[in-house]
C-alpha cells in the first residue's frame, strides 16, 4: 500500500483530489439550498395567505441594520474571494489578513443581528417568548415574525460555524500552505459565500416587503 | 353482472359507488392479466431455460429497441387511460355539494358529533334519508380527522381551522361503518360509529322522536346574547361594529383593501380571529373568542347569523 | 506473499471504531442494522399478535399507538434507508468501480457515528415513554395534542438525516471521480446506476425533511404557530413538506434493491441485463420524477382539485420507468442459462412482490379509488410489498450474493433456498390479506376493530409468524457460516464484476494493482471470451 | 508576496454588488404597487448569480459543476412549484 503520499491512497493526484472535494461541496450545497428550500416554502404559503400582514410586518423590520448587514457579509465574501486568491498567489500574508478581516465582518454581522434580536425582543415581537402586538392583521405579522425568527437563526448558525471555520484556517495557513490547505480554504470559500447568497435571499424577503407602503 | 368477480367486496351504496367498484374491478382486471403474463413468463422462463437443459439460445434478441419503445408507450397509454377514468370518477365523489339540507359534523378526540338543522343532536351515529344527498359542513376541534364510511367509497378528511363541505347519498337504506380514518391519537380506533340510511318516512318519524329541540340558529342566537355578542353587533350599541344582519353571502370590504365573501369560513375566522379580516371603517377592537367557544357553539353562532340573512340591516 | 485481507490487517477496537477503510465501515452498519431490525421486528410482532382478535387483549391503545409509531421510524430511518447503501453499496460500491476506497472516507466513518448518536437518541425517546404520533408526525397533534417525546425522536431523526446526506454525498463524488480507468458510465454496473440516483435523491431530499422537523420542533417547543390554525397556520403545509421528503424517500427505499436484482438476474441467467441502457436511465428517471408525485398522500387532505389531479398524473408516470425495469429483468431471463442458487430465488421473489406492490401502487394513484383505499390496509400491504417484498427481499439477496466476498466463506446453500422459499410464502401470507381488508375498508392503525375483519387479520398474523421464523433462520446458517463455512474462492459465481477479481476478503486497499476496465459489465457466458477484466 | 493586489474582477464584482444593493433599497421605497416585490426578487437573483458566478469561481468551471450547482435550485423550484399550486388554487369548500 502507498504510503507518505501527500493525498489519500484513492486518489491519483493531489489535483484529483482537489477536484473531487470541490464536486463534494457543491454536492453539499445543494442540500443546503433545500434545507433552506422548505423555509422559502412556508413563507411564500402564508406570504400569499396574507400579503398585506407580510408587508406591515416587513416595514417593522430595521431595514439600516439588515442593509447594513448586507453590504457588511457581501464585503466579507470579497474578502474571502480575494483570500483565496492571495493564496494562490502565495501571498499567505495577505491571505490570513482577509481572512481576519473577514471573520471580524462576519462577528460585526452576528453582533448588529444581536442587536436587531434585542430591539425586537423590547417590541414585544418574537413569537412564542414575547409577542403582543395589536393591530389588525396580527395574525399575519406573527406568522412573519417566526418565518423571519427561524430564518435568521438558522441562517446565523451557518454564520458561527463559517467563522470558526475561517479562524481554523487562518490559524492553520500562518503554520504552512501545503495543497491541502489550499483544497481547504477553497472549500471553505464556497460555504462562506453560500451563507452570503441565503442572505441576499432573506435579506429581499425579509426587509423590503411593505416598504413604498403598500 | 361483473360485481360477483370481486366476492369479498360488498357493493358501494352511494349513487357513485357503482363507478368506484367499476374502476376498482378494472383494475383488478388489468392487474391479473400483467400479473398472470409477467408469472407465466417467469415459469416459462425457468423451466425452459433452466441450467443444463438442452435447448435452443441462439438467436437471442439483439436489438432491444422495438420491444423497449413497445412496452413503454403501452405501459404509458394504458395508466393515462387509467388516469382519464380514475379522476372523472373523482371529480364525481367531490363535486360541489348541492343537497339542501345541511348536517353539521364537529369531529373531537375522539367522537363525532352531529347537528341535525333542527336542532337534534347525536353521538358517533349519522341518520339520514336515501335518496336525498346532504350537505355535510364537517369542522375538527384538535387535530385531523377523517370521515370515512367505506360502504359509501367516500372519506374526506377533517382539518382543523376550516369548514370542509361534502356531499353524501345513500341509495339503500341500512346501517353502514363510520371510521376514523386519519390517525388522531389514544383512541382512534374508537373513533367509529354508524351512519343510519333511511327511508324517507322513517327518517322524518325518527327526527320528530328525538323530542322538541330548539333549531341550531335560535340556540345560536341565544349563544350570541349569552357571550355579549350583541351588545356591540347592535343597531342601538355605543360600540361601533359591523350590524350581522343581511351580511351573510354578501361581500365585504376589509381594511387593507380587499375583498371576502361573508361565508361560513370568514364568519367562523372573524369569531376566532377578528384581528386577521377587519371590517373596512371599524377598529379591530373585537377580542378573539378562540378558546372560548367550541366548534359546535361556533356552527350555531355561523347559523344564527346565517338566519340573518334576509333581514334588512 | 500478498498483503493480509480487510478483517486480519488489525485486531483492535480501535482499527475498527476509526477505520476509515469503507469494507469495515460497512461492516459497522450491517451489525447496527441488525440491531435496529430486530427492534422494529418485535414492534411488527407485537402489533400482529394484538391484532389477532377484534378486541383490545395485549396491549393498550396508547402501548399500541406506540407500538406502531416505533414500528414505523425504526424500520424507515433506521432500516430501510441505510440498508443496501450503506451496507452493501458501501461495501461494494469502490471494488465494483475499481477504487481504492469511497471518496470521503473520513466522511463515511462520521456517517456512520452520526447514525449511532441519532439511533441511540431516538432509542432513549422510545426507552424513555415512546412516541405515539405515527412516523409521519402529522401536525397539529405532533406538536399541541401528543404527550410524547416527540422532540427527542424527532431529534433523532433530523441527526440521522445528516449521515443519509454525506453518504450520498459520498457516494455522488465517488462515482464522479473514482471510476477506474476505462470504466465509463455505460460500463458502470447498474448496482451503481440505482446507487447513484439513489444518493440524488438522499442528498436532494433529506433536507427538507431536516427543516421540517426543526418548524414542528420549535412550534411543539415554544408553542408557536407554524402549522396551528389557531393564527393562521396551515397543517396541510407540514404534509407538504414532509412528504416533499417522504414520498422521494420510498424510492430511497426501493432504488437499491432495484440495483441489486440487476446484478443477481444477470449473473445467474449468464446474460447481460436487457436493455441496459433503459434500465440505467429508468434509474434516474425514477429519482427526478419521484420528486413530482408527493401530493398523492393528500388526495383526501383538502387540497386543491387541480393539486390532486396533477399528482395523480405525476403517479402514473413515475410508473412507468418501473414497469420498463421489470419488463426487462423478464427479458433478462429469455434464452439464459437460469442457475436457482439462493440469491436467483431471492431475485425471482423480488421480481413477485415487487409487481404486485407496484400494480397496486396504481391503485391508489387512480383518484376515486383511492379516495376509499388512502389511510386503509390496502396501503399498509401496498407498500409492504413494495418495502419489505421488494427491498428487503433485494438485501436478503444482495447479503447472500455478497456474502462469500464480504466475509470470505460460504454458506449452507440448501438452508438459504428454504430461507428464501419460506419468507415468500411467509411475506404473501401475511400482507396479501391485508389488500382484502383495505379494500373491505378497515382503516390503518386501528388498535380494535369490527369482529367481521377478523377472518384476515387472523391469516395475516398467521403469515407473520411464519416470516418471522424466516427471518430469523439466515441468523443462524450465516452466523454459522462465520465460522464454520468453507473458505470462499475469489469469484464464487464466475461473474466478471470488478469485485469478484480481487481476492475473497479483499485486500485493505482493495486491488494489489489499479484495475483497467475494457469492456461492457455482465459479460457472461460463452459468447464472451473469459479473459479477465482485471487486465 | 507583499505587493499582491486584489483582481479587478472581484473589485469589480463586490462593487457592483454594493451599488446593486444600494439600488434594490432605493427601488422598495417606490410605489410600483406588486412590482416591488418582482423587482426585489430579480435583483436578489442577479446578486446571487454574481458571487456565485465570481466569488465561488463557477465561471471558470465546467458543465458538470453547473450542473451540480443548479440541481438544487431546480429542485428548489420543483417545490415552490407544485406546492404552491395546491395553495393558490384552493377554492373555498
Amino acid at each position: 500500500m502507498p504510503k507518505g503520499r501527500a493525498f489519500a491512497p484513492q486518489y491519483a493526484s493531489v489535483q484529483h483530489r482537489d477536484e473531487t472535494a470541490e464536486i463534494g461541496m457543491w454536492v453539499f450545497l445543494a442540500t443546503e439550498v433545500l434545507l433552506f428550500g422548505g423555509l422559502l416554502f412556508a413563507y411564500f404559503v402564508y406570504r400569499h395567505a396574507n400579503p398585506a400582514a407580510f408587508a406591515e410586518a416587513g416595514r417593522h423590520t430595521r431595514i439600516v441594520i439588515g442593509t447594513a448587514n448586507t453590504a457588511i457579509l457581501l464585503t466579507s465574501s470579497f474578502f474571502v474571494a480575494c483570500a483565496v486568491n492571495a493564496l494562490q498567489a502565495d501571498a499567505r500574508r495577505t491571505c490570513i489578513a482577509m481572512l481576519v478581516s473577514a471573520m471580524l465582518l462576519g462577528l460585526l454581522f452576528l453582533g448588529l443581528k444581536a442587536a436587531e434580536y434585542a430591539g425586537e425582543y423590547h417590541e414585544h415581537l418574537v413569537p412564542g417568548v414575547d409577542f403582543s402586538y395589536v393591530a389588525p392583521l396580527a395574525d399575519g405579522v406573527e406568522l412573519f415574525f417566526i418565518f423571519y425568527f427561524v430564518a435568521t437563526s438558522i441562517h446565523a448558525v451557518h454564520m458561527v460555524i463559517g467563522i470558526a471555520v475561517l479562524a481554523t484556517l487562518a490559524v492553520l495557513l500562518r503554520r504552512s500552505a501545503s495543497t491541502r490547505m489550499r483544497a481547504a480554504l477553497h472549500s471553505a470559500a464556497l460555504y462562506w459565500h453560500f451563507v452570503d447568497v441565503v442572505w441576499i435571499v432573506l435579506f429581499a424577503l425579509i426587509y423590503l416587503p411593505g416598504r413604498s407602503g403598500t | 353482472m361483473w360485481r360477483q368477480w370481486i366476492p369479498f367486496w360488498r357493493p358501494g351504496v352511494s349513487p357513485y359507488g357503482g363507478d368506484v367498484d367499476l374502476l376498482f374491478a378494472g383494475l383488478l382486471l388489468a392487474s391479473a392479466l400483467v400479473l398472470g403474463l409477467l408469472f407465466f413468463l417467469l415459469i416459462v422462463f425457468c423451466v425452459r431455460y433452466r441450467a443444463g437443459n438442452p435447448t435452443d439460445r441462439g438467436h437471442r434478441v439483439k436489438k432491444s429497441w422495438h420491444w423497449e419503445v413497445g412496452w413503454t408507450s403501452a405501459s404509458l397509454v394504458i395508466f393515462l387511460l387509467l388516469f382519464v377514468w380514475g379522476s372523472s370518477v373523482y371529480l364525481e365523489i367531490y363535486q360541489k355539494p348541492q343537497g339542501e339540507l345541511s348536517v353539521f359534523v364537529v369531529a373531537k378526540q375522539w367522537m363525532w358529533k352531529v347537528q341535525h338543522p333542527g336542532g337534534q343532536s347525536e353521538i358517533n351515529s349519522l341518520h339520514m334519508p336515501v335518496n336525498r344527498p346532504v350537505r355535510l359542513v364537517m369542522a375538527s376541534q384538535d387535530v385531523i380527522h377523517s370521515f370515512f364510511i367505506p360502504a359509501l367509497r367516500l372519506k374526506h378528511d377533517v382539518v382543523p381551522g376550516r369548514y370542509q363541505s361534502l356531499e353524501v347519498e345513500a341509495v339503500t337504506a341500512g346501517h353502514y361503518h363510520l371510521f376514523c380514518a386519519e390517525y388522531c391519537g389514544t383512541d382512534h380506533s374508537g373513533m367509529i360509529g354508524e351512519i343510519v340510511a333511511m327511508e324517507p318516512a322513517d327518517y322524518a318519524k325518527w327526527l320528530n322522536d328525538q323530542g322538541p329541540a330548539n333549531s341550531l340558529a335560535r340556540e345560536g342566537g341565544a349563544l350570541f346574547r349569552e357571550l355579549g355578542c350583541s351588545g356591540c353587533h347592535a343597531a342601538n350599541s355605543s360600540v361601533h361594529a359591523p350590524l350581522l344582519e343581511g351580511l351573510y353571502g354578501k361581500p365585504v370590504p376589509l381594511s387593507d383593501g380587499s375583498t371576502v365573501t361573508a361565508d361560513d369560513k370568514y364568519i367562523r375566522d372573524s369569531i376566532l380571529l377578528p384581528r386577521s379580516q377587519v371590517a373596512a371603517g371599524y377598529q379591530p377592537v373585537m377580542p378573539s373568542f378562540e378558546g372560548k367557544v367550541s366548534e359546535d357553539q361556533l356552527l350555531r353562532l355561523v347559523t344564527y347569523i346565517k338566519s340573518l340573512a334576509d333581514r334588512a340591516p | 506473499m500478498t498483503e493480509p485481507d480487510y478483517l486480519n490487517s488489525a485486531y483492535t477496537l480501535r482499527s475498527w471504531f476509526f477505520t476509515t477503510d469503507h469494507k469495515r465501515i460497512a461492516i459497522l452498519y450491517f451489525a447496527t442494522l441488525i440491531g435496529f431490525f430486530f427492534i422494529g421486528g418485535a414492534a411488527a410482532t407485537a402489533i400482529r399478535i394484538e391484532l389477532a382478535t377484534p378486541q383490545a387483549d395485549l396491549v393498550s391503545s396508547d402501548t399500541y399507538n406506540r407500538l406502531f409509531t416505533m414500528h414505523g421510524v425504526i424500520m424507515v430511518w433506521f432500516f430501510l434507508i441505510p440498508s443496501i447503501p450503506n451496507t452493501l453499496g458501501n461495501f461494494i460500491v469502490p471494488l465494483m468501480i475499481g477504487a481504492r476506497d469511497l471518496a470521503f472516507p473520513r466522511l463515511n466513518l462520521m456517517s456512520w457515528y452520526l447514525f449511532i448518536a441519532g439511533g441511540s437518541v431516538t432509542l432513549f425517546a422510545i426507552l424513555a415513554g415512546g412516541i405515539d404520533t405515527g412516523w409521519t408526525f402529522y401536525t397539529p397533534f405532533s406538536t399541541l395534542y401528543s404527550n410524547s417525546y416527540v422532540i427527542v425522536a424527532v431529534t433523532g431523526i433530523f441527526i440521522a438525516g445528516f449521515s443519509s446526506i454525506l453518504t450520498g454525498l459520498n457516494f455522488i463524488a465517488t462515482v464522479h471521480r473514482l471510476r477506474a480507468p476505462g470504466l465509463t458510465w455505460y460500463r458502470l454496473p447498474l448496482f451503481i446506476w440505482s446507487l447513484y440516483a439513489t444518493s440524488v435523491i438522499l442528498v436532494l431530499a433529506t433536507p427538507v425533511l431536516a427543516i421540517t422537523l426543526v418548524l414542528l420542533a420549535t412550534e411543539r417547543f415554544l408553542g408557536v404557530g407554524i402549522f396551528d390554525p389557531r393564527i393562521g397556520g396551515d397543517p396541510l403545509l407540514f404534509q407538504h413538506l414532509f412528504w416533499f421528503y417522504s414520498h422521494p424517500a420510498v424510492y430511497i427505499m426501493i432504488l437499491p434493491g432495484m440495483g441489486v436484482v440487476n446484478e443477481l438476474i444477470s449473473c445467474f441467467s449468464r446474460k447481460p441485463v436487457f436493455g441496459y441502457k433503459f434500465v440505467a436511465w429508468a434509474s434516474l428517471a425514477i429519482a427526478a420524477v419521484g420528486f413530482l408525485v408527493w401530493g398523492h398522500h393528500m388526495f383526501v387532505s383538502g387540497q386543491s382539485l387541480l393539486a390532486s389531479l396533477v399528482f395523480s398524473f405525476m403517479s402514473f408516470i413515475v410508473a412507468v420507468p418501473s414497469a420498463i425495469k421489470v419488463f426487462n429483468w423478464t427479458a433478462t431471463l429469455h434464452k439464459g442459462s437460469l442457475r436457482f442458487d439462493a440469491p436467483m430465488l431471492y431475485a425471482l421473489a423480488f421480481l413477485g412482490l415487487f409487481t404486485i406492490g407496484g400494480l397496486t401502487g396504481l391503485f391508489l394513484a387512480c383518484l376515486a379509488f383511492d379516495v376509499h383505499a388512502t389511510d386503509t390496509y390496502f396501503v399498509v400491504a401496498h407498500f409492504h410489498y413494495i418495502m419489505v417484498g421488494g427491498m428487503v427481499t433485494a438485501y436478503f439477496g444482495g447479503l447472500h450474493y455478497w456474502w462469500p466476498k464480504i466475509t470470505g466463506r460460504l454458506y449452507s446453500e440448501y438452508w438459504a433456498r428454504t430461507a428464501a422459499v419460506l419468507i415468500f410464502f411467509g411475506f404473501n401470507l401475511t400482507f396479501f390479506p391485508q389488500f382484502v381488508l383495505g379494500a373491505e375498508g378497515m382503516p390503518r392503525r386501528y388498535h380494535v376493530y369490527p369482529p367481521e375483519f377478523q377472518v384476515w387479520n387472523v391469516l395475516s398474523s398467521g403469515g407473520a409468524t411464519i416470516l418471522a421464523a424466516a427471518y430469523l433462520l439466515p441468523m443462524f446458517y450465516l452466523g454459522y457460516s462465520l465460522f464454520f463455512g468453507r473458505r470462499a474462492p475469489a469469484n464464487p459465481w464466475d461473474a466478471p464484476g470488478l469485485e469478484w477479481q480481487t481476492p475473497s476478503p479483499p485486500p485493505e486497499f482493495n486491488f494489489e494493482s489499479q484495475p483497467v476496465v475494457t469492456r461492457a459489465p455482465y459479460q457472461y457466458g460463452p459468447d464472451f471470451a473469459a479473459e479477465p477484466q482485471n487486465a | 508576496m507583499t505587493n499582491w493586489w486584489p483582481p479587478l474582477t472581484l473589485v469589480g464584482s463586490w462593487l457592483a454588488l454594493l451599488a446593486l444593493l444600494a439600488l434594490t433599497v432605493t427601488l422598495a421605497y417606490l410605489p410600483l404597487g406588486s412590482f416591488n416585490s418582482a423587482v426585489a426578487i430579480v435583483i436578489a437573483a442577479i446578486k446571487a448569480t454574481i458571487v456565485a458566478a465570481f466569488f465561488m469561481e463557477l465561471r471558470d468551471r465546467g458543465a458538470r459543476l453547473l450542473i451540480f450547482a443548479g440541481a438544487g435550485l431546480f429542485w428548489l423550484g420543483i417545490l415552490l412549484w407544485l406546492g404552491l399550486m395546491d395553495f393558490m388554487t384552493r377554492t373555498p369548500a
